[in-house]
């Protein structure tokens, strides 16, 4: 690498496009489609450029419709092509439930016809979007098989996930983080690799309690770690990056490690990733735990809008110390 | 009008036998018990199926509804199939893991529908545009019923593929009811083929129960679709005979409706135009017996077929892997 | 009462009915829409009668159309009224999802504006009804902040727990198995009573493990534990019958005397309700656990449709024994 | 046509003015960093909102989309309202809890929209039902574009709503983008009107940049709703002058529609209109004059209102009770 390559950083959001980029040139059957994705680039730039370069029948503008967005996403990917799709916003998702959790999910058991296909789109707040702009709907897709679920923390990960989604045979839904899209950045090596998916990241060593988490909450938990070594803490911080199917193996290592474990994410507490972490860690780390289990999350209410309502509304690291101490002194 | 060559207008006799023939022997089997789940009668409707569905040529895909077995027949699958699937058997194409005709694969001519009415349309205009940008020729065809064009999916699907100028052909099944609610409950359109407005699409009402209009109209339509014309929506007016399931003993249609309708069975009614152009009676005799004697043997055959394996539950949920079924204590020993 | 009163058992679906029926007759606000609901009384009949009883303003068949279905009772509800929607199978309940979870949810959060409204449904399976009629879809539900999820495991409870509900000021998701319809029935006792939301119910008292489960799985549970019984094993059996919230203090009770929990659902898996109840004991049983929790579910798959195939998927008394005798013997 | 009284013409400038100043300075407050979150504008579609709104009468409910700030305006609240929601503001009707026009109550006439674009006909069809049902004669009034007419729940709703013959308005507002994809790509229908006929509805299209117009045909409907006559759909021709929001350049719109439509500013037209009628130019720009001042002080004051505490932020999920915020470990202080 030339220091010149060295120098340039990519962003969140431009690994996201360069993943998408670099799949389209190298296999014809990637195409995206989505709403003032083509002409616009995309409500966050993220197809940015993908018109000019590929074209109308590559790059679709579609009706304000996600049902059928997602639906002729799959249709086409049983033809076998390989749909992405994006939701303007992941909140909108929503309105796509049904295809996805009744047909792509589905199609593969009930007829051997897989649906490698993409919904991608920007979830979580933290940008004053309010209650439908901020959403957090991973979990709303955990509990059906078929699917898989990913949300990269770093621009690495974004591109390497991305990739592998893409070139996965089953449906992925892809949470891209809003707020890290212009925030994170780094060098990225070239070369065509993927980052696969199943495997999460260790993100800092640490011996006294465990951090499981995914997404932002990732920058979250590395702040928090920050502070509390200070004060004698060594938080070990693991990125999930997959969030459905989980890797289970690496919270048994993790947790079997430090003893302890904090769950942390930004979407609301009940029912979320976290309750399955949770559940896993229940069942399988009885032996090694220490303490009890701690998730810190979002309260059980909407995503409220106003600022003052939203930062006590999110997590961060403050909170995240807080329990960590707790946790720490039992 | 069709141009059909005396043998295709058999052909189109015999589907239409073997649909109905079929649906009699699987009313046997469900009062004996030996059909898994509900049954769903196509009775009266056998023109829309067969119809719509012999227009399309090699290649075409179809993606029909519970009430399409005369699609799923013209589309090459076999009485067996639909048997299988109908006592879940091991040989069903679904391997026992969907009923009736949720099954079919892209390369065979079939999509699977899901329970879910509507949602088959966007799917089926996805079919046609992935076709589309693979350079291939083919025509999608689908149905929904009246009630089903009642349902978002179908809305943003139909949408959808107008705008995209996608080669579809979606049938509007209208048999006057879904379930127990009548037509003039599900919508104040005056038609089904109204709702074809709302998308800028050519839209057309047939008699769904004259098997050769049905075929007419489908064939306009699939030429449409396949030189770039774009998609279209028929409305077949036809009428459901028998009740939603075989459980529904329809105590909420108006006899005389029935009684109507009966006088217009599309089979006898193809008949008579057979008889009268001709054909000799024999050859619908031949037709009838032949079929009875298939569907007879093919019954017993699969009745004698096994069900599938317990353990193939948990297969074929992702391309790889299987789903773990114990939970951990049990599974790892602890 | 007369002993002609006491010989009358009452179904769980009759006691369905009663409840929809007293609810009406008590306050004229309450009215029932959906799919056949009216004419023909329900795909399951739990509405028949009504009609004739109430007339076609109160009992409203609906076009096709789970969204409008839904969200015409959110609008009549914000207008005062008490509807009560049908999902004719609890499977297209995923069809109204963005106008349950987006708009009913978050109605009283956003704005002060309170949406009373029930939507219920069959789920469940074991009647051989495919991936599409047999769907346990309670955990899609519990996510999101606004609503609460209801399972009654008995005819009492179906009675008492849909009056409560529909007396609620907050959108009650009210799921009845279809697998209990008619096969559990019991005396109903005369009068108006209601069973409040919110709180689980001990079917059997235990001391060795506690088996935390709802709606069929209870009667499961109930069978498991006679099982066990004659095996020294001695079983507590927590019906949660509100899903969310979750009674956490009815968990902690049971699980802070047994020391042993096993959570059963027919839910698949990963991300159901048993992931939430897991979580809850993780955080607040630490201290009182004796062995790792266990979770018995369906497998994650869909629910497949030959019989051999959805007997090996539900859970049932056999899987619950050997998983109390791995959990007793720890 | 529309027989307004003078004071009442001169209430429709009122009303169109105030949007249109209120918005520029909110743009203003955008530029500053003090409105949080997007800011979208309704610059040239002023006669669409006000005057369909001002057909309705007291007791009346509407449901905006955010570019009907006219509606609202109409429906009686305030420019403070209006502007202490864009900042964010305790005092705002949302409580800080939603941003711009997402908000209201059915009590004070306008129920509150939610992001997902269709959801809210739905809902405002049940508004029509549930007041049906309580035998109040009130009409339902919402608003949808062109874009959202391809959404499912448009779809379902409005079909719902012709089949029960409800009380209500729907407001397509073909404002010839959504976001940044033309209509062309959005619908093959010809118009919005057409998307009627699918419904069995009356539709109409109307000039939505004449304010008159638009009055008299929303009077119509809601006449036609208030009679019995069930619900009728109104397409109202515009254009959206500035991008999606304000951040959005809309560089992807043809500098040529944009001053064809500046020409037909509907505010600048409707002045026109009253001055040839007769009416004193000094009326109009004392109206002006008032309504920057009152907007201008309006904004001094909501900028000086406190944020809503933050502790707000877990209260009201539910009628009892208020979430939990503190993991158990921390709350329980083990
Ligand atoms: C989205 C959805 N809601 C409800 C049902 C339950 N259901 C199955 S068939 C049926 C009636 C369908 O009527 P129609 O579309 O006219 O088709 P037909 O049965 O007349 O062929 C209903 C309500 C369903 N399958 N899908
Ligand atoms: C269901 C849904 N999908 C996507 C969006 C994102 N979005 C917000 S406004 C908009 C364009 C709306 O266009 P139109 O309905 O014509 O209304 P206009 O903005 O022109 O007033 C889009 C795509 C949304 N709000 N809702
Ligand atoms: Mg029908
Ligand atoms: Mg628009």
């Amino acid at each position: 690498m030339t220091p010149e390559h060295e120098a340039r950083e990519t962003t969140y959001v431009d690994a996201i496009r360069e993943a998408i980029f670099e799949e389209m040139e190298r296999d014809e059957r990637v195409f995206v489609l989505g709403e003032d994705i083509g002409v616009y680039g995309g409500a966050f730039k993220v197809t940015d450029g993908l018109l000019a370069k590929f074209g109308e029948h590559r790059v679709m503008d579609t009706p304000l419709s996600e049902a059928a967005i997602v639906g002729a996403a799959v249709g086409s990917a049983m033809m076998g092509m390989r749909p992405i799709a994006e939701m303007q916003f992941a909140d909108f998702i929503s309105c796509a439930f049904d295809m996805i959790t009744n047909y792509a999910a589905k199609s593969r058991y009930r007829t051997g016809v897989g649906v490698p296909l993409v919904v991608r789109g920007p979830s979580g707040g933290g940008v004053h979007g309010g209650p439908f702009h901020s959403q957090n709907p991973e979990a709303y897709f955990a509990h059906t098989p078929g699917l898989k679920i990913v949300q990269p923390s770093t621009a690495y990960d974004a591109k390497g996930l991305l990739k592998a989604a893409i070139r996965d045979d089953d449906p992925v839904i892809f949470f891209e983080h809003k707020f890290l899209y212009r925030r994170v950045k780094e060098t990225l090596p070239p070369g065509d690799w993927v980052v696969p998916i199943g495997k999460a990241a260790v993100r800092r060593e640490g011996r006294d309690l465990s951090i499981l988490t995914y997404g932002a909450m990732v920058w979250t938990a590395l702040d928090a770690a920050k502070t509390l070594e200070a004060e004698g803490i060594d938080a070990e911080v693991v990125d999930l990056r997959t969030l459905f199917p989980l890797d289970e193996e690496a919270i048994l290592a993790s947790v079997g490690k430090t003893n302890k474990a904090i769950v942390l994410h930004e979407a609301t507490r009940t029912g979320g990733i976290g309750a399955e972490v949770a559940a896993v860690i229940a069942e399988r780390c009885f032996e090694s735990l220490d303490a009890p289990l701690v998730r810190v999350t979002a309260p059980d209410t909407p995503v409220p809008f106003s600022p003052p309502l939203e930062e006590f509304f999110l997590p961060n690291a403050d909170k995240v110390c807080r329990a960590a101490r707790a946790l720490a002194g039992y | 009008m069709a141009e059909l060559a005396p043998e295709q207008k058999l052909e189109l006799y015999r589907f239409m036998r073997l649909n109905r023939t079929l649906e009699e022997k699987l009313v046997n089997l469900y009062r004996q018990g030996k059909v898994v789940g509900g049954l769903y009668r196509s009775l009266g409707q056998e023109a829309t199926s067969v119809g719509t569905a012999y227009a399309l040529s090699k290649g075409d895909i179809v993606g029909p509804l519970i009430r399409n077995m005369g699609s799923v027949l013209v589309m090459g699958f076999t009485a067996r199939d639909i048997l299988a699937q109908h006592m879940a058997r091991a040989s069903s194409p679904s391997a026992g893991k969907d009923c009736n005709l949720h099954f079919g694969t892209p390369d065979t001519g079939m999509v699977s529908a899901i329970a879910m009415l509507g949602a088959l349309v966007p799917v089926m205009a996805g079919i046609a545009l992935g076709a589309r940008m693979q350079k291939k020729s083919l025509v999608a065809m689908t149905y929904i019923g009246d009630g089903g064009t009642s349902t978002g999916a179908f809305h943003e699907g139909a949408n959808f593929a107008a705008v995209q100028k996608l080669p579809l052909v979606i049938v509007a099944e209208n048999n006057g009811w879904a379930y127990s609610t009548p037509f003039r409950r599900q919508t104040a359109a005056r038609s089904l083929a109204d709702r074809a407005v709302a998308y800028g699409m050519p839209g057309e009402t047939v008699d769904g129960n004259d098997v050769l209009a049905v075929f007419d109209a489908a064939r306009r339509a699939v030429e449409r679709a396949r030189t770039g014309g774009g998609p279209t929506l028929i409305e077949a007016k036809t009428y459901r005979m028998k009740g939603h399931a075989e459980h529904d003993g329809q105590s909420y249609v108006p006899g005389e409706e029935l009684s109507e309708w009966a006088a217009r069975d599309p089979l006898e009614r193809y008949a008579r135009v057979l008889l009268a152009e001709g054909t000799d009676p024999s050859r619908l005799h031949d037709i009838d017996a032949e079929i009875a004697a298939r569907v007879e043997s093919d019954a017993r055959a699969v009745e004698q077929s096994p069900f599938p394996a317990p353990e193939s539950a948990v297969r074929g949920v992702y391309a790889e892997g299987v789903a773990e079924v114990e939970p951990a204590i049990v599974r790892r020993r602890w």
